[in-house]
């Protein structure tokens, strides 16, 4: 008889996923986003103590594709529909993904309060500079110059205004307990990705305050390139406006190990 | 318990307290104010939630956030504010989950005044936000009746999935009568089996108003329209007074309607022969018992404190059968009962005909009233 | 049988209370009531007011265009309400404050310096127990006796101490309001 | 010698965005031009030996379509076993 | 102009630019986007104002204050959007300024659907807003209907000094058809003399909606009410086909009234004597000419693409005179011609009765069309 | 006959208050913002090319007090008519006069993104930590602890949030010109917090962007305090909070001389 | 005298455009004509389709549950829509991409491989044009000129180019139309 | 010697707030307790000589009800005149 190689998992699709197929474009990192934070429920075996909020825009199905309790949000107001949960059930764990239209256009109001208020839930904010599910308007997050279906003759900051960091915009505020900026555009930025949103998962659980991690993230579709041309514009153009960076970490989120 | 002496608008809160009200989430704004403050210094005392939001607007959606837990939640405004709610009422509506809400009406459009008014009639009972949905709406005349019907309000939410709205007026919101409360319920341990709560050791839930496939969404309108029926059937609130004998019959709401009985008693001590008749749900709104009315009634006569908004509903009931006039006082002012008095007198003086539309019959008139000209 | 009261005057001269402390006592009394007040930001500075039905029956409107009666703390509330009571009925006026007499002949009228004999009880603010004692003199809907209870009950227990002088502005005003009634018929 | 591993590719879930296919390290990824997957892609699979399962395919898979294997050296088996 | 081939929401902006839009402001919002779309690139090519809001609320609030000035203004957006704008609405209203809005409708309750709807019937023509006022409604049924409408609507709004919502559809607004526009009008070089720009060399002008005093909101309403009798009796707009000898009558406005169109010629091809009203204006509503109706017809079928809300109207006016039914699909589903004549078809073989709820009656009906039961 | 000393005119109202009298409480320093406003309209002399745009708060009626043109906006929305306007007369002066629940609670999404788009406005920020339209409830600028008729047990910054610095937090936009806090409670600030409003009239004019100036001021109604006692609470409690610094001045206003 | 047209396929197989394409020619025909196609993000991905109608008189509903032709470019295509067709019509099917043949009788089909002609073409882009010119092979509502004078008129300019491999299309598919229907009618 | 000035107090704006009063720096502003002014409040006014014109008040007054006043000094007289 022969000797068979014992053989090891190095990797498989996280449990906190569902065995719905996305219907994402193909290559847009939403999914990428959406396996990082379902390894991460994994990981801090959470899964059935989550319950997510899914936003207004392409992820707004996000909810087919997590194995855990969901609802769904008017856009913009998942941090107000979070906070109702989350006040009500605060030992729970409470996470918005949202776009950058509906975060940081229309929803405004709702997540800088509910960052204001130190709301203990965790913001998965996917900036790709676009709105992708009405097919790639602008966004506020959307580049200087760059062309988008309502900026035809590309984005004039003087007309339509400066791209907003919103990162840097709510980590001046006393309720955040850890706001960082990450981008999927490459193998060694996923892996800091997930670092920083089970960083923000580990904020919540120990009560210390709003956590949000914005994701650079591409549009494949809207933008007009391929897949891979879109992570390589994530690096050329949206990285240098965006820098990926800390910009609150309290002092006892400074603290966690995992 | 015994009756006190309360102020509406914390009757109002109190009472929600009583029914168990596990969360609130509202915005201050005048003439409802107190409900918030009230509720500030309660529910905290209770270990029960209260958050002043940055808006209405996240206030409702807090509320829908909440609800979809399946405790019991409420928020409160007036006119501008509940305007500000109407996208978070379709959305509740559509995921088919219970709320409250109180709408303490003031005088308007726009930023208007603080006054009390019915002016949201239509925007609550017809308008309230885009797509195919019926609130329930209950419009108390009373400090008693608002602790009743805000009792009401979540039982009926809750047995429906759908949102209850207690439709007041400034007037019944800063006004004190005596009043009993019922006592305190206890707040519920079990949670109805679509709440979303986490997935411990069950099958994932999912709450959602996107029903992407119109043949889905359809199917799901036709869900809302049958239960609709059902609500039609089962209800309708109204009070009857003096209405056995009456020749003449007058139909006011709230606030409208307590100003119209002491004007039907007054007429009553003359020996006239008219009645009135008070609908306390506005929706479903009592047709068929307002189509009756018309087998003994001259005329009608139609008491509100808007345009005539409520006055559409009734012409549609009345089929053209018998006259119906209208009297309504607008922008925040509540009828003095000899105002209400005189139209009877009027209407018994000069009989009424069958054609033409009261509300413009009513604005001819009430130009010289106002003396707008 | 119903009466209704309207009391009116400068924010802060305790007319919102005074007709609350009415509301209990005939709450108390086991008797129908409603205490609507005028509300919102025209009290700052402006006049405030405040009407209290008393029936034996379920009350319809809170509101009247005639009460049968008017306590007014100040001038634009006397030259507001005068007209307005119901004939044979009862207006109390602050004659500290307003200077000039009520004009009608078919009321009972009540002018009393209440501000000044609040302030000879050492507190200016009981003016509104004064008035109300003055009223009730006229017009006897509740008994002195109730008011005190009401007072009793319901003042909040930081006041309690004030109840005794709360009791003499509410004699006083009676007193007054009796004396002058006698003059009345003398002359 | 380097490790041997190999992967999964879950026609239900690959879009053949080629993501993978341009972060392997081993350039032993591409997408199978003869079959279509239910969705009407070309699902992306292994062409040749190399694989060294070090999962970078997977970590950049937007779909979550892939599963990593790794054969272990037989002093590690030892561990494992 | 020669006749082109236009997508509706493409021939909605240009319509507006024509007719002298002098600044747009609005959000993303399917199926309603190109309209936003287009003005992003047509109007800075003439210099005017495109300005893409964070959010609804904000385009209204945006278009509010640009109303004020006294230029030509409008904004687009769908059913979720237009909720949030009902506040914005309020005080355009109350502040008596005049305003243009398109509303796409889409499936709802909540987020629903994309698909052509006609959900929003209530809340524009019957809610849209706290306090007593009236905005015109103008219900497009074709690409050029659609032009003609926009431009319309200006004037109206202009001539009223209120808002008037151009009500389309998603089919509407996705439909390419032949269309002609009209040529484009000069920008206006006088403003009104309530409007704000900077007092120069005249009084300070103010515009706002308070009436902190009741009395003089009253007034106020007075003049919004008084001023709505005159629109009712000027600006109602329907069109008929094959009435004079119809026997009976469809009711049917925007797509759903085209759609019927095609049952009604079906209908006729096989003689029978049957007719379409179709509102063009739905608010003010033609009351007078469908009770006028109920002489000839028979029974009157009303054909709409949601669960039955201008059903409401058409019920006031006909006052039970004659059997009323009701068809309608709901959550973004268009009827097929097939089903309106299949309903026809059914009528005339079973001739309705008069007593009875239509909506119920459908209902009882629609669930084996949907399978849903 | 006798000589008489010639007399010179030290300080009259300015001509752009109209003659109505205000409906603030005594004390309350809503007219102090107001008169310095009016002042700077003098000085530059654009009272006739002025719009301003009134809150919904206790200066909902401003629009009585000024005589310039004047409209009455949405609470909250002022920033969002201002921009309607604005955008269609880029040649007028326009303002808005915003309290701290209208700017800073409601409002935030409005005020944000005019920020953010860097709209030609002037925007009058009067901050007094509480609602005073509505009878002393919090506002997100409510100081830790401060009782309001809302947070009856002081505010508990766990529970309700942390006060909101405005304009610590939009001075992180590009869009922004100018944005400082001064404040009203002694002479020496107040002369500050006029020049403040006119470099912030300037940068407009200039059409150097946003710009704002957050205004400490007082309530007594609502503190429970007397006007003077008012203005000892703003540098006692609120300054500490609130530091009176420039937050944004953008290298062209810097520039400015007046 | 009214034709209805769907033209279906996946989201990027040029459905919509092909539907632009008559509806422009029928318009400068003088017809009246409607296009309306499925929209929205389930294109993405999904399958798209459009309908065109063409009439002499002022158009109704522009959808139709019974349409006179389809033109199916894949499977999901043809299944939903063959059963539809009104019978006499006609059935246009993509066989480079569809595995079964068309089954009804009652009508008259054509099923040719449009991918593998365009593609023949140098340009598999234009698998549409060889469809639509099979369709008006067997339904002449319009002139294979008329639609060549659309796509002259239309073409956004940077495609003018490819106007001559446009016709080229065009009349290929209408050739193997042709041929198709002689075949049939020898079998 | 000190200018001599004196301040005029409009009784239709001032609200009796006293902030002019404890802003003074000569002390010489009061509450006139003997006046009622249209709007029912005790209105400020001059006590005593002493006020240079310094304009604090007005600085300070939230209804912009002062008007102040300066006796010009001889020298700037002339230069006035
Ligand atoms: C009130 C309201 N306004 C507008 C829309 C239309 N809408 C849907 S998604 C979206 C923007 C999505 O963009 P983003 O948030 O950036 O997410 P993405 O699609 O890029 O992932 C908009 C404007 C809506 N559904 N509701
Ligand atoms: C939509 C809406 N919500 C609430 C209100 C009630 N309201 C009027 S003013 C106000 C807050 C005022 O506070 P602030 O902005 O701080 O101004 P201040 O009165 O303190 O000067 C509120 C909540 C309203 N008018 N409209
Ligand atoms: S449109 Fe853009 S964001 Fe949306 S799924 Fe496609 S690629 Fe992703
Ligand atoms: S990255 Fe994933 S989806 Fe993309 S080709 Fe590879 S396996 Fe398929
Ligand atoms: S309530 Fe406060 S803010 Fe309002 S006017 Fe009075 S003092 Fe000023
Ligand atoms: S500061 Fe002005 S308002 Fe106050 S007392 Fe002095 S003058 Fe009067």
């Amino acid at each position: 008889m022969v000797a068979i190689a014992p053989t090891q998992l190095v990797y498989q699709r996280p449990e906190s996923l569902s065995d719905t197929p996305t219907h994402y474009c193909p290559g847009c990192t939403h999914g990428v986003a959406h396996r990082l934070v379902a390894e991460v429920l994994d990981e801090m075996n959470v899964r059935e103590s989550t319950i997510g909020v899914a936003p207004v825009g392409c992820s707004v199905f996000a909810y087919n594709y997590f194995d855990c309790d969901f609802v769904e949000a008017a856009h913009g107001r998942a941090p107000a529909m979070a906070t109702g949960i989350k006040r009500v059930l605060p030992d729970r764990v409470v996470f918005t993904y949202q776009g950058d239209g509906d975060l940081a256009s229309i929803g405004m109001a709702e997540i800088v309060h509910a960052a204001a208020r130190g709301e203990n839930i965790t913001v998965v904010f996917i900036n790709n500079a676009i709105y992708g599910m009405t097919g790639g308007q602008m966004a506020p997050t959307t580049l200087p110059g760059q062309k988008t279906t309502s900026s035809p003759g590309g984005r004039d900051v003087e007309q339509m205004g400066f791209p907003i960091r919103m990162s840097e915009m709510l980590s001046s505020l006393d309720g955040t307990g850890y706001v960082v900026r990450r981008s999927l555009h490459d193998p060694k930025n996923i892996r800091l990705a997930k670092k920083a949103i089970r960083l923000a998962f580990e904020t919540q659980v120990r009560g210390l305050g709003f956590s949000m991690v914005e994701l650079l993230s591409s549009c494949p579709t809207n933008w007009g390139l391929t897949p891979l041309e879109a992570l390589r514009w994530i690096e050329d153009h949206m990285v240098p406006v965006y820098p990926l960076q800390d910009f609150k970490v309290s002092p006892a989120v400074a603290e966690i190990r995992v | 318990m015994a009756r006190e002496l309360w102020k509406g608008n914390e009757a109002m809160a109190e009472a929600a307290v009583r029914a168990g009200v596990q969360a609130y989430f509202g915005y201050p704004i005048t003439p409802q104010t107190e409900v918030l403050e009230y509720m500030s210094k309660r529910l905290p005392e209770l270990g029960r939630t209260f958050l002043q939001a940055e808006s209405e607007l996240a206030a409702i959606n807090m509320v829908y956030g909440a609800a979809c837990t399946g405790v019991r939640v409420m928020s409160s405004s007036s006119s501008p504010g509940v305007s500000l709610m109407m996208e978070g009422m379709s959305y509740i509506a559509g995921t088919e989950i219970p709320a409250v809400l109180i709408d303490v009406v003031r005088g308007g459009p726009g930023l208007g005044n603080i006054a009390p008014s019915q002016g949201d009639y239509n925007q609550i009972v017809h308008g309230g936000g885009h797509g195919d949905y019926h609130p329930i709406v209950l419009a108390p005349s009373s400090v008693q009746e608002a602790i009743d019907l805000t009792v009401l309000a979540f039982d009926l939410a809750e047995k429906y999935r759908l949102i209850v709205i207690v439709l007041a007026d400034g007037s019944i919101g800063q006004m004190m009568e005596p009043a009993e409360l019922p006592p305190m319920r206890p707040l519920r341990t079990e949670y109805p089996e679509w709440s979303v709560r986490g997935a411990q050791g069950r099958e994932r839930r999912i709450l959602s108003s996107i029903y992407i496939d119109p043949i889905d969404e359809e199917v799901m309108n036709y869900r809302l329209m049958r239960q609709w029926s059902e609500i039609e059937a089962n209800e309708i609130r109204y009070k009857q007074y003096f209405l056995d004998d009456a020749e003449y019959v007058v139909i006011g709401f709230g606030t409208a309607g307590r100003v119209a009985l002491s004007a039907v008693r007054a007429a009553r001590a003359e020996g006239i022969r008219v009645g009135l008749f008070r609908p306390i749900g506005l929706s479903p709104f009592p047709y068929a018992q307002i189509e009756a009315l018309t087998e003994q009634a001259k005329a009608i006569l139609v008491v509100e404190m808007n345009a005539g908004q409520m006055l559409d509903d009734v012409l549609r009931a009345v089929k053209g059968r018998v006259p119906v006039e209208f009297y309504g006082r607008m922008g925040g002012i509540m009828p003095f009962p000899d105002e209400i008095e005189a139209e009877m007198q009027r209407i018994i003086q000069v009989p009424p005909v069958l054609n033409g539309d009261p509300r413009k019959k009513w604005l001819q008139r009430f130009g010289k009233v106002i003396h707008a000209e | 049988m119903q009466n209704e009261i309207i009391i009116a005057g400068f924010g802060g001269q305790g007319v919102l209370f005074a007709g609350q402390v009415l509301a209990y006592a005939a709450l108390d009394e086991g008797r129908e009531v409603t205490w609507i007040p005028s509300y919102g930001p025209e009290m700052r500075g402006g006049t405030a007011n405040c009407t209290v039905i008393i029936s034996d029956e379920e009350i319809g409107s809170p509101l009247v265009r005639n009460p049968k009666a008017a306590i007014v703390l100040n001038l634009p509330s006397l030259e507001k309400y005068e007209p307005m009571i119901t004939a044979g009925g009862v207006l109390v006026a602050n004659s500290s404050l307003i200077n000039r007499c009520p004009e009608r002949s078919d009321i009972s009228t009540v002018f009393l310096p209440a501000n000044d004999i609040a302030e000879s009880l050492g507190n200016k603010r009981l003016m509104n127990m004064v008035a109300l004692g003055a009223l009730l003199e006229l017009m006897p809907v509740l008994s002195i006796q109730a008011i005190e209870k009401a007072l009793d009950n319901h003042l909040p227990e930081r006041h309690k101490r004030l109840l005794p002088v709360n009791y003499q502005a509410l004699r006083r005003g009676a007193e007054f309001a009796a004396q002058q009634a006698v003059l009345a018929a003398i002359a | 010698m380097p490790v041997k591993g190999w992967i999964e590719v879950n026609p239900l879930y690959c879009k053949g965005c080629e993501l993978c296919v341009s972060a392997c390290p081993q350039d032993v990824i591409s997408l199978d031009m003869e079959h279509l997957t239910p969705k009407g892609y070309h699902p992306a699979y292994l062409v040749m030996d190399g694989c060294t399962g070090c999962g970078i395919c997977a970590l950049v898979c937007p779909e979550a379509a892939l599963t990593v294997y790794r054969e272990v050296p037989q002093r590690a088996a030892r561990a494992v076993v």
